[in-house]
């Protein structure tokens, strides 16, 4: 039925009849949603009432990481979940040399400039999230694009299996944890930041979830592009 | 107010054109180049819909690092369909 | 007018990967359709909070950030297991091709 | 135990978000520390003490009389934040999806006997864990997607633990099917977010009507779902993802997965989206729950495989739970007992036969039916736990299965539904036929005597599962005290009271 790499195709007729249901249901869907008025906009001024206590500005921000910070958590969860699948796929010699980019290559000098630029740039990201666009997912995956550079340019991948980059996967939920169980101390509630407090918080597990995130995307691409066979790309 | 209009149509034919082609191109490559400047277009949607979060966000994640991890697997597979037709064919050899 | 606009072509996005989710086979293609269905949801998703464009809905935005951010999760998941598979030797071809399907 | 109808409510409410963390907080412990078995020992404590806050909460539910007890998650009230809901239907599902899941780790710590496959075991199980208590406490819309989807990857990742291929491809195939099932659900999210600018699920209960919009909506959202759920004919990836998992998971997948899944669709049917639903639509889903029971046993009775036997035999008895759709339509008071009884039923009896099944997989080396002959006399306690679910499914006294299904008799007679009983009483005929296939195979004595080695400690690891056996005779015998119980909780309750 489904096949990861299957060549079947399917009868025409099937084809037809299959675009044919779905077009007829996306004209409905479309019928009724121009039908439909604009809902009411509460969430505007509950968010612009309540972001004084949310500790920082950004509202977009202010939702992930407060009011709906129990989303983000589990989240986290997700991406933590995809980490511990992906790891017994990760090849241990990944990194042998069999890759196309020498040290010298025009890539590398390109990467010494980009890697740098990139771990700023992340930070930036990272830090401008509280009053301005941005926040960990952005930076996360600024730093893992930055990764999968130095994957390119055949620098050396550590095996990421140990203990030091397990805590990196689970180091957002366990920051998450921690800032929740600080939290419960002072306020007695589930998620619940002291309102003093709150801003450096949301920053504290902002850094923490940025390295899980590129950690995670970085794994995952390693996982998934696997091992080079030696040779291979002058046999394809 | 209509030029801006214009533009969003413009932008829209553009989203269904590259997604058409991104899903029904028979060349894999195609595809997820196809798919890749989907999500840059995708994320101009995004700002003219006034989410600059969620841009930033679908370039560097959506488009970014899907694509790599697309490619990443293609050429995996690519690699592997070629050694699997040099096997293949060695057996023949052999009978 | 603009969130109407998009909100249709979310429709039809939606649309277009659902059909060739349905339609298309092998891995790349599954994917592809995923997350374009994706893309149109979390279109639908923000054409209602520009709506009102004085007064933006945060609670979509951040939706939409969770919603790419599992998406990416599930994709790269797909492709892992893909590439595992072994591809299909000769012989499951054979048999394939003699299965009434 | 604590007297909990003198605590402040607020007070002891604050046993819900621990139902989240406790799980999560030992995934990421057992993922970080390496010793497999220091993880396995922790996970059976945290279990007893899950089953432990679970008990307290129905005690608090039965308490509060069925009345909705909520949590606002960080203190921020519903339309901006999330709040966690209990009612004595997720109560329920709460108290059988400890006791199963403690079943499950005390069975899984002596069936992994392999490390590695031990040690990626523990953090995605808990990891499952977290998502099913979520689904079952969760009051907001956007939060079930999020929690469907970490069910989905971490179910998916507990099939293809052993790496062989073909769990790898069960895997593959049910996560591009979880992954379509959650986008379709989404779809419906955002397009009720649409219409009605709110995600928390009682607000909407209170400003839902039944427009176009919703009711597109509500199909899509049923879709995704029943994919999910596995009824006929969106079943085809279920046997393949449960037969290859190990015996563990195919446990939880058959017993919890499943209804975590189905709690929502029931959920949005009959609490939430009620003014969007028709009773056609209702009808609709209960025939072909119908084709369900007579397709999975019809396919169930030719299998020559063990474990896809009792796949299929799964495929059936989801097409009873569909069939309450129509039943709830006209009767929903007794048919919301109706359903609470057949997921616990069926929920024990299934995780007590893939755990007896995985017993007789991991002895005998292979699961071919035919090859089984004779078995009885090897491992007594796994063809007796057998025969007990067996028992259950089939709906015969003195089990659970067969209250649940008489009271969907009473629910499907009181409603002048009776064609729904010709189905009952088919599947319970083909389901008796499918098992004592086994069961008759199994106590056979075998002409050529076959080479089997099976040491007599072989079957400690079953206790759990005996465990389970037994409750679903105690649940069965104790039928109207639990029934009461049951009543309190859903006579007020707001499930239901949408009608």
């Amino acid at each position: 039925m489904i096949d990861a790499h299957g060549a079947t195709v399917l009868k025409s007729s099937y084809v037809l009849l299959i675009a044919l249901t779905i077009s007829v249901l996306t004209g409905g869907v479309i019928f009724a949603l121009l039908q439909t008025p604009a809902p009411q906009n509460i969430m505007y001024d509950l968010v612009q009432a309540n972001i004084q206590q949310s500790g920082v500005t950004n509202p977009v921000t202010a939702v992930l990481l407060n009011f709906r910070a129990y989303d983000t958590f589990l989240e986290f969860a997700v991406f933590f979940c995809v980490s511990i699948a992906s790891l017994p796929y990760l090849d241990p010699s990944v990194s042998d040399a069999s890759h196309l980019e020498t040290k010298d290559g025009p890539l590398f000098s390109l990467v010494k400039v980009l890697v740098p630029l990139t771990i700023l740039l992340a930070g930036y990201t990272l830090w401008v999230g509280s009053f301005k666009p941005g926040g960990a997912f952005q930076a996360g995956a600024l730093l893992a694009g930055c990764g999968l550079l130095l994957t390119l340019s055949n620098a050396g991948v550590t095996k990421m299996t140990g203990f030091w980059w397990r805590s990196i996967f689970s180091m957002s939920l366990i920051f998450f944890i921690l800032v929740i169980g600080f939290s419960y101390l002072n306020t007695h509630t589930f998620l619940m930041y002291p309102t003093t407090l709150s801003g450096s918080l949301i920053l504290f597990i902002e850094f923490a979830a940025t390295f899980s995130v590129a950690a995670t995307l970085y794994l995952c691409y390693l996982s998934v592009r696997g091992r080079v066979v030696q040779g291979s790309h002058r046999a394809g | 107010m209509p030029i801006n209009l214009l533009f969003d149509g413009l932008l829209v034919v553009l989203i269904l054109v590259l997604a058409s082609g991104a899903l029904f191109s028979t060349n894999i490559f195609n595809g997820i180049v196809l798919f890749i400047s989907l999500g840059l277009a995708v994320s101009i949607a995004w700002v003219r819909l006034y989410a600059i979060d969620v841009a930033i966000a679908e370039v560097t994640i959506g488009a970014g690092l899907t694509g790599a991890l697309l490619l990443g697997a293609w050429k995996r597979l690519e690699i592997k369909k070629s050694l699997h037709s040099s096997i293949s064919n060695k057996e023949t050899k052999n009978d | 007018m603009q969130a109407e606009l998009y909100s249709v072509c979310a429709v039809i996005l939606f649309a277009l990967g659902l059909i060739a989710f349905l339609v298309k086979h092998g891995v790349f293609h599954k994917v592809l359709a995923l997350n374009v269905m994706g893309i149109g949801v979390f279109m639908l998703l923000l054409a209602t909070s520009a709506f009102y464009p004085n007064a933006i809905d945060p609670l979509t935005h951040g939706m939409v950030l969770t919603g790419i951010v599992v998406a990416v999760a599930g994709s790269a998941l797909a492709l892992n297991l893909a590439t595992q598979v072994d591809l299909p030797s000769q012989s499951d071809e054979i048999t394939r091709h003699d299965k009434p399907d | 135990m604590i007297n909990l109808i003198d605590l402040p409510l607020a007070t002891a409410s604050q046993i819900l978000p621990l139902h989240i963390l406790l799980p999560l907080l030992l995934a990421i412990i057992c993922f970080l520390i390496k010793s497999s078995s220091i993880a396995r020992w922790l996970s059976i404590a945290t279990a007893i003490i899950h089953l432990l806050f679970a008990v307290l909460l129905v005690s608090l539910s039965v308490s509060q009389n069925g009345a909705v007890i909520t949590y606002a998650i960080g203190g921020w009230e519903a339309p901006l934040g999330i709040s966690l809901t209990l009612n004595t239907f997720s109560a329920i599902m709460l108290i059988m999806s400890a006791t199963i899941s403690l079943a499950i780790t005390i069975y899984s710590g002596h069936y992994f006997k392999d490390v590695e496959q031990a040690r990626r075991f523990w953090p995605l199980w808990w990891l499952l864990n977290t998502a099913l208590c979520g689904i079952f406490l969760s009051g907001d819309l956007f939060n079930l997607y999020v929690m469907l989807e970490l069910m989905g990857l971490s179910g998916v990742s507990l099939i293809a633990i052993n790496k062989s291929q073909s769990a790898i491809k069960a895997a593959y195939q049910y996560l591009l099917v979880g992954l379509f099932g959650s986008l379709l659900f989404l779809f419906g999210v955002a397009l009720i977010y649409r219409e009605y600018g709110v995600l928390d699920l009682i607000m909407l209960a209170a400003t839902v009507q039944g427009t176009l919009l919703t009711k597109c909506a509500l199909g899509f959202m049923s879709l995704g779902l029943i994919l999910k759920t596995a009824l006929y004919p969106l079943h085809f990836w279920l046997p393949d993802a449960h037969a290859s998992a190990p015996a563990p998971v195919s446990a939880a997948l058959s017993a919890l997965v499943l209804k975590g899944t189905f709690y929502i669709l029931f959920m949005l049917w009959f609490s939430v989206l009620t003014p969007a639903t028709t009773f056609l639509g209702a009808s609709i889903i209960g025939a072909f729950g119908a084709l369900a029971i007579l397709w999975g046993s019809v396919k169930a009775f030719t299998t020559d495989r063990l474990k896809l036997l009792v796949a299929y035999s799964t495929v059936a008895q989801v097409g009873y739970l569909f069939i309450l759709f129509p039943l709830m339509y006209q009767y929903p008071t007794k048919t919301l007992g109706a359903a609470a009884y057949f997921i616990v039923a069926h929920a024990c009896a299934k995780a007590a036969m893939f755990m007896a099944v995985g017993n007789i997989q991991k002895m005998a080396g292979h699961d071919e039916i035919k090859r089984l002959s004779g078995i009885a006399s090897h491992m007594p306690l796994s063809i007796f736990i057998f025969g007990i679910a067996s028992i259950s499914l089939m709906g015969l006294p003195p089990t659970g299965g067969f209250i649940a299904k008489w009271i969907m008799f009473d629910s499907a007679l009181e409603s002048k539904q009776w064609w729904w009983i010709i189905f009952l009483v088919v599947g319970g005929l083909l389901s008796a036929s499918y098992l004592f296939r086994v069961l008759n195979l199994a106590f056979t004595t075998p002409t050529i005597e076959q080479e089997m080695y099976v040491s007599s400690s072989a079957e400690v690891g079953l206790l759990s599962a005996l465990v389970l056996a037994v409750i679903t005779i105690v649940i069965g015998l104790n039928a109207m005290w639990i029934l009461d119980v049951i009543d309190i909780g859903l006579a007020t309750a707001t499930l239901g009271a949408g009608k």
